[in-house]
């Protein structure tokens, strides 16, 4: 009889969470590449409808989704690059430094881009204005 | 000091599933699990299976999973892992003959495939093949692999694929295609270069995390990748 | 439950140094099998930490003459020395054997296999590698295995010979696995089942290590040779036994007691820490018993701090793992604690030289069974065995017995396999499963071996023996009352260690015996009550036999060749 | 039991992820420089991208991008796959799933990158 326990019942170590994250965003670029690949298609021959759509990418929501994109994108470049230092034969040995790098990094770079992505427009409004520090964009 | 061992319990010719039965036991300073569960076969239930020999960390028959990560019983300290109740269960990804008695024979069988020996082409001399000490500290690290079994049965690959070589053959292989003295570097390279070989491993360092004799099977399964890459160009 | 039969040339059972040697010399030649208790890579030669002898040169000039002599002053003047000559003779044939099969040898820095010092030994010859020469010999032994295939039998233990007429017809043995019986029918049978350390409460021997081996001996008539000598390792871990290598001290590591003293130059000042390990066992035991030991405990320190951290990392990392793992010291920056602790059985079965087991000691071979390592008594140790010579005894005289047993071979036909074979077996498991005792086995053990290292250590005497005697008297009794309430056939570990004690009981009292039957002191075996050694009555080995319930002592003789015996001084 | 000793396991694969993940990388860099940073801080217009798009250098740079895209993110899919499928037919299956899709997102983003005129 084999026991089956389910994976996630194995001890979490940095690498498994790499390793997932790895897994999640790659599925996630994926998918966003197919979509990204079909939409261009569908609006390249005519300018009104790229700019339409344009317009609707400015919705909040899609900015959110933007901001979400960039986090995929940027984990899962430097954490390929953890990789590929592993596969090189120099980073085998650091590689939980360099998973913590590679969080560190991630998250300074999307919070960076998020200031950049975020769509401030949604605190127009009576509500928020007092809350939105002067320095913003 | 107390604790509770949750043992994971299947015996075949009793039991349809397997269940946890928890035995609470004495703990001092310095207590290891293995100590542990000769205190429950000894004092509490002699019916409990495991395997154990040296209790120094040197034989490799007490590997199981301790607190859901694959280790030495006589290897791990009670009171280092810090929980009241530790759960032991028989290695994962292994056919369980009876409590945490797990059958070893598929991990021997994997060592055997990947010509775990020394290969002479050139015949020897009657003294020593000549090897400088840079040379010899290349091994250094693979050759204290004790076959314990922990790094395969913490692999999320090894896990889901039965013919996945696993780390401790490939780290096995590597000992040898390191070994200045080997000549049978090609032949190892085409065995571990299937598709059930180095290029399967998904650099999750499970297995580095596992092994109590602190070897890094990853570093090793790149090395023979890059070799096997650059033999090809 | 009917056995199942199989059918062999040669069977080895045991599959450390001695067995897995053995097997590679009959596995090419002939229809041959290994049965073993563990995996083979579990093998208590694995443990072996410090090197494996002989007169290389390498490291500054030896020559045989030399090793042969520290080996037959080393054993107390009891090695039979013509044994001796051979270990010796052919250990370097050995080791550049051992390094064609692929052990990764620490070398010099001309390519060469380096050597280092060894207690009793006056030049360093241990070859090693870092403080794993044992575990890598193990393995290279059961890769070459795996290189000519080799069928393994593991977790088969074997319960009993089958010998008819001094004609040894093959072995029965229990499935552990899958439970049941199974009986195997060769020509020769070959014995590396190693030793008996479990007998004692602070070991550096596995859980293993029981002796059965001896036991299976002493059960089918044969005697047991020198088995009062037991060795105690000086550098154990405190209070877990755990081995702590002699090569930490071959590297320059120091003894010291509470007071800091190097104690070792009050002992033995011309050899200091490297004197062999009866000496210094004994010494670490009168500075504990003169409350020397540190915090006027039963420990003294073990000091390897002014080797560097570098050093220690190249040369004895496991040690410095070991010590940090189980007593959480530092060996960098901090001294270990250490104990003596029961390590090796400088006695066993009897056989000749080419390893041949004598059914009467002496001269009268059983056909068709050899033993080698451990669990055989050549004799080459004699009272106290150097480091490094044990790895070296268990490969050579595993091979002869190999080749032996391939020259037997030759011309031999199968003898008959008895009919009622299986059941003597059959019978001890029927009755350890009838008993509905109360006794735990587990306290029955942990009783024996604290009265074992009280009363039959380092130091013995009379009164103290007697004791020990009496206890294991009533243990007996206690054990024929047991309880063992696992009765299914898969992995029963219950039953095992059920048989597994009686096996213990049976060599301790043979142990005490042989303890208090030599009324002198030579080696290992030092009495208090008479320190000093009697070459006039005592220079010979003595031979106990098992007749049911007594025991029978039986002497032969030392073979004397070159060295006269003097006065051991180090 | 498994026969092991095969000629070609997989290393090109496994180089050919390595490599387009790197170059994947590089182009990234390149991209974000150029869309963000030189064109950055106005909203994207159809004209100011396709006046990008038209030029022969861009249209090899978005090419190549879309082929190793295509490749590193189908090839790591299949990777996750190969590692829970073990029966023969459900591989191939999906195997060639993949490359279907693989064409079609080739084809559809080539027909949009390569004939583009402003």
């Amino acid at each position: 009889m084999r026991l089956d326990i389910p994976f996630t019942k194995y001890a979490w170590h940095s690498g498994t969470i790499a390793w997932l994250l790895h897994r999640i965003t790659g599925g996630a670029l994926i998918f966003y590449l197919t979509i990204h690949v079909w939409v261009t298609h569908h609006l390249g021959k005519s300018p009104e409808a790229f700019d339409q759509m344009m317009k609707l990418l400015m919705h909040p929501a899609f900015r959110i989704g933007e901001i979400g994109l960039l986090a995929a994108i940027v984990y899962h470049s430097l954490n390929g690059v953890r990789i590929l230092l592993v596969d090189l034969g120099i980073g085998a040995r650091h590689q939980e430094q360099m998973f913590w790098w590679v969080i560190g990094l991630s998250f300074v770079l999307c919070v960076l881009g998020g200031i950049e992505l975020f769509p401030w427009q949604l605190f127009d409004n009576e509500i928020f204005k007092g809350l939105i520090p002067s320095w913003l964009p | 000091m107390k604790a509770i061992l949750r043992i994971k319990r299947f015996d075949p010719e009793k039991d349809r599933k397997a269940y946890n039965q928890d035995y609470e036991i004495d703990v001092q300073e310095g207590t290891t699990i293995l100590d542990g569960l000769i205190q429950v076969r000894g004092e509490l239930d002699g019916t409990l299976a495991f395997r154990r020999s040296c209790r120094s960390a040197i034989c490799g028959s007490c590997s199981m999973m301790i607190n859901r990560m694959a280790g030495l019983a006589c290897y791990t300290q009670i009171q280092e892992l810090r929980s009241k109740v530790i759960t032991l269960e028989p290695l994962r990804g292994y056919q369980v003959i009876r409590d945490l008695v797990v059958d070893m024979e598929p991990f021997f069988a994997k060592l055997k495939a990947v010509m775990p020996y020394m290969v002479h082409k050139t015949p020897t001399s009657d003294r020593e093949v000549p090897q400088s000490q840079e040379e010899h500290r290349l091994l250094s690290e693979a050759i204290t692999c004790i076959l314990c079994g922990s790094c395969s049965a913490s692999c999320p690959r090894y896990w889901h694929d039965e013919n996945y070589l696993g780390p401790a053959a490939i780290l096995k292989a590597y000992r040898f295609v390191v070994d200045s003295r080997d000549e049978a570097e090609e032949e190892r390279l085409a065995i571990v270069n299937d598709p059930s070989g180095v290029f399967r491993c998904r650099k999750i360092f499970n297995c580095v995390e596992a092994c109590p004799k602190k070897i890094n099977p990853t570093e090793a399964i790149t090395a023979l990748s890059r070799k096997i890459l650059s033999n090809k160009f | 439950m009917k056995a199942t039969k199989h059918q062999y040339d040669v069977l080895v059972v045991g599959a450390g140094l001695a067995g897995l040697r053995a097997a590679l010399e009959v596995a090419p030649v002939s229809k041959a099998c290994v049965l073993t208790k563990v995996y083979p890579s579990r093998s208590h030669s694995g443990a072996a930490q410090g090197g494996i002898a002989a007169a290389l040169g390498n490291a500054s000039p030896d020559s045989l003459e030399e090793h042969i002599f520290d080996t037959v002053k080393g054993s107390d003047y009891l090695g039979d020395q013509d044994a001796i000559e051979i270990l010796i003779s052919e250990a370097p044939e050995i080791i550049y054997e051992y390094e064609h099969f692929g052990v990764p040898f620490d070398r010099m820095a001309d390519g060469r296999l380096a050597q280092r010092p060894f207690g009793g030994h006056s030049r360093p010859r241990a070859v090693y590698c870092m403080d794993y020469t044992g575990h890598v010999l193990l393995h290279t032994l059961y890769e070459q295995c795996i290189k000519q295939d080799v069928k393994f039998f593991s977790e088969f233990y074997t319960m009993s010979l089958i010998i008819r007429d001094g004609v040894c017809r093959g072995v029965v043995a229990w499935d552990t696995q899958k439970g049941g019986l199974h009986v195997f029918h060769a020509k020769a049978v070959i014995l590396g089942t190693g030793g008996y350390g479990r007998a004692y409460k602070i070991t550096t021997n596995a859980l293993a290590n029981t002796g059965d081996g001896l036991a299976l001996a002493s059960r089918a008539g044969i005697p047991i040779e020198d088995i009062e000598f037991v060795q105690f390792h000086p550098t154990g871990l405190y209070k877990q036994g755990i081995l702590l290598s002699e090569g930490a001290r071959g590297e320059g590591a120091y003894l010291t007691n509470n007071l800091g003293q190097r104690f070792m130059e009050k002992y033995a000042p011309g050899k200091m820490e490297l004197a062999p390990r009866d000496v210094i066992s004994r010494s670490i035991q009168t500075e504990v018993d003169e409350g020397r030991g540190i915090n006027g405990q039963d420990y003294v320190y073990l000091d390897i701090r002014h080797l560097g951290e570098q050093k220690i990392l190249e040369r004895i990392p496991q040690i410095k793992d070991l010590a940090q793992k189980y007593l959480g010291v530092d060996c960098v920056t901090a001294p270990v604690p250490i104990q003596p602790t029961a390590h090796y059985s400088m006695g066993g079965i009897p056989t000749n030289n080419d390893a041949e087991v004598l059914l009467d000691g002496k001269d009268k071979k059983v056909i068709g069974l050899y033993a080698a390592g451990e669990c055989a008594c050549v004799s080459v140790h004699g009272g106290n065995r150097l480091g490094t010579n044990s790895l070296l005894e268990a490969t050579l005289y595993g091979r002869r017995a190999g080749r032996s047993a391939v020259r037997f071979l030759r011309d031999e036909v199968l003898s008959s396999l008895p009919e009622d074979s299986p059941d003597d077996s059959q019978k001890r498991i029927d009755e350890i499963w009838s008993k509905n005792g109360s006794e735990m086995p587990a306290a029955i053990q942990r009783e024996l071996q604290a009265s074992m290292t009280t009363g039959c250590g380092v130091f013995r005497q009379e009164e103290g023996l007697r004791q020990v005697q009496e206890k294991i008297q009533t243990l007996k009794e206690r054990y024929r009352k047991i309880r063992a309430i696992d009765r299914n056939s898969i992995f029963n570990l219950d039953l095992i260690e059920a048989i597994e004690l009686g096996n213990v009981l049976g060599f301790a009292e043979m142990i005490v015996a042989g303890a208090l039957n030599r009324k002198e002191s030579r080696g290992a075996h030092f009495r208090k009550d008479f320190p000093k050694r009697d070459d006039v009555n005592w220079l010979k080995h003595t031979l106990v036999y098992r007749d049911g319930d007594t025991l029978r002592f039986d002497y032969k003789p030392v073979r004397i060749t070159r060295y006269q015996p003097q006065e051991r001084k180090y | 039991m498994h026969k092991y000793s095969y000629k070609n396991g997989g290393v090109y694969v496994w180089f050919l992820q390595r490599l387009t993940g790197f170059l994947l990388l590089a182009l990234l860099l390149v991209h974000m420089l150029v869309e963000h940073f030189t064109l950055g801080g106005h909203e994207l217009s159809y004209e100011l991208v396709a006046k990008r798009v038209a030029t022969p250098l861009w249209k090899i740079i978005d090419s190549l991008f879309l082929v190793m895209g295509t490749f590193h993110g189908l090839n790591g899919v299949w990777m996750i796959a190969s590692d829970y499928i073990k029966k023969d037919w459900l591989k191939v299956t999906v195997v060639s799933a993949l490359l279907c899709l693989g064409g079609v997102i080739l084809t559809l983003g080539l027909l949009t990158v390569i004939p583009f005129k402003m």
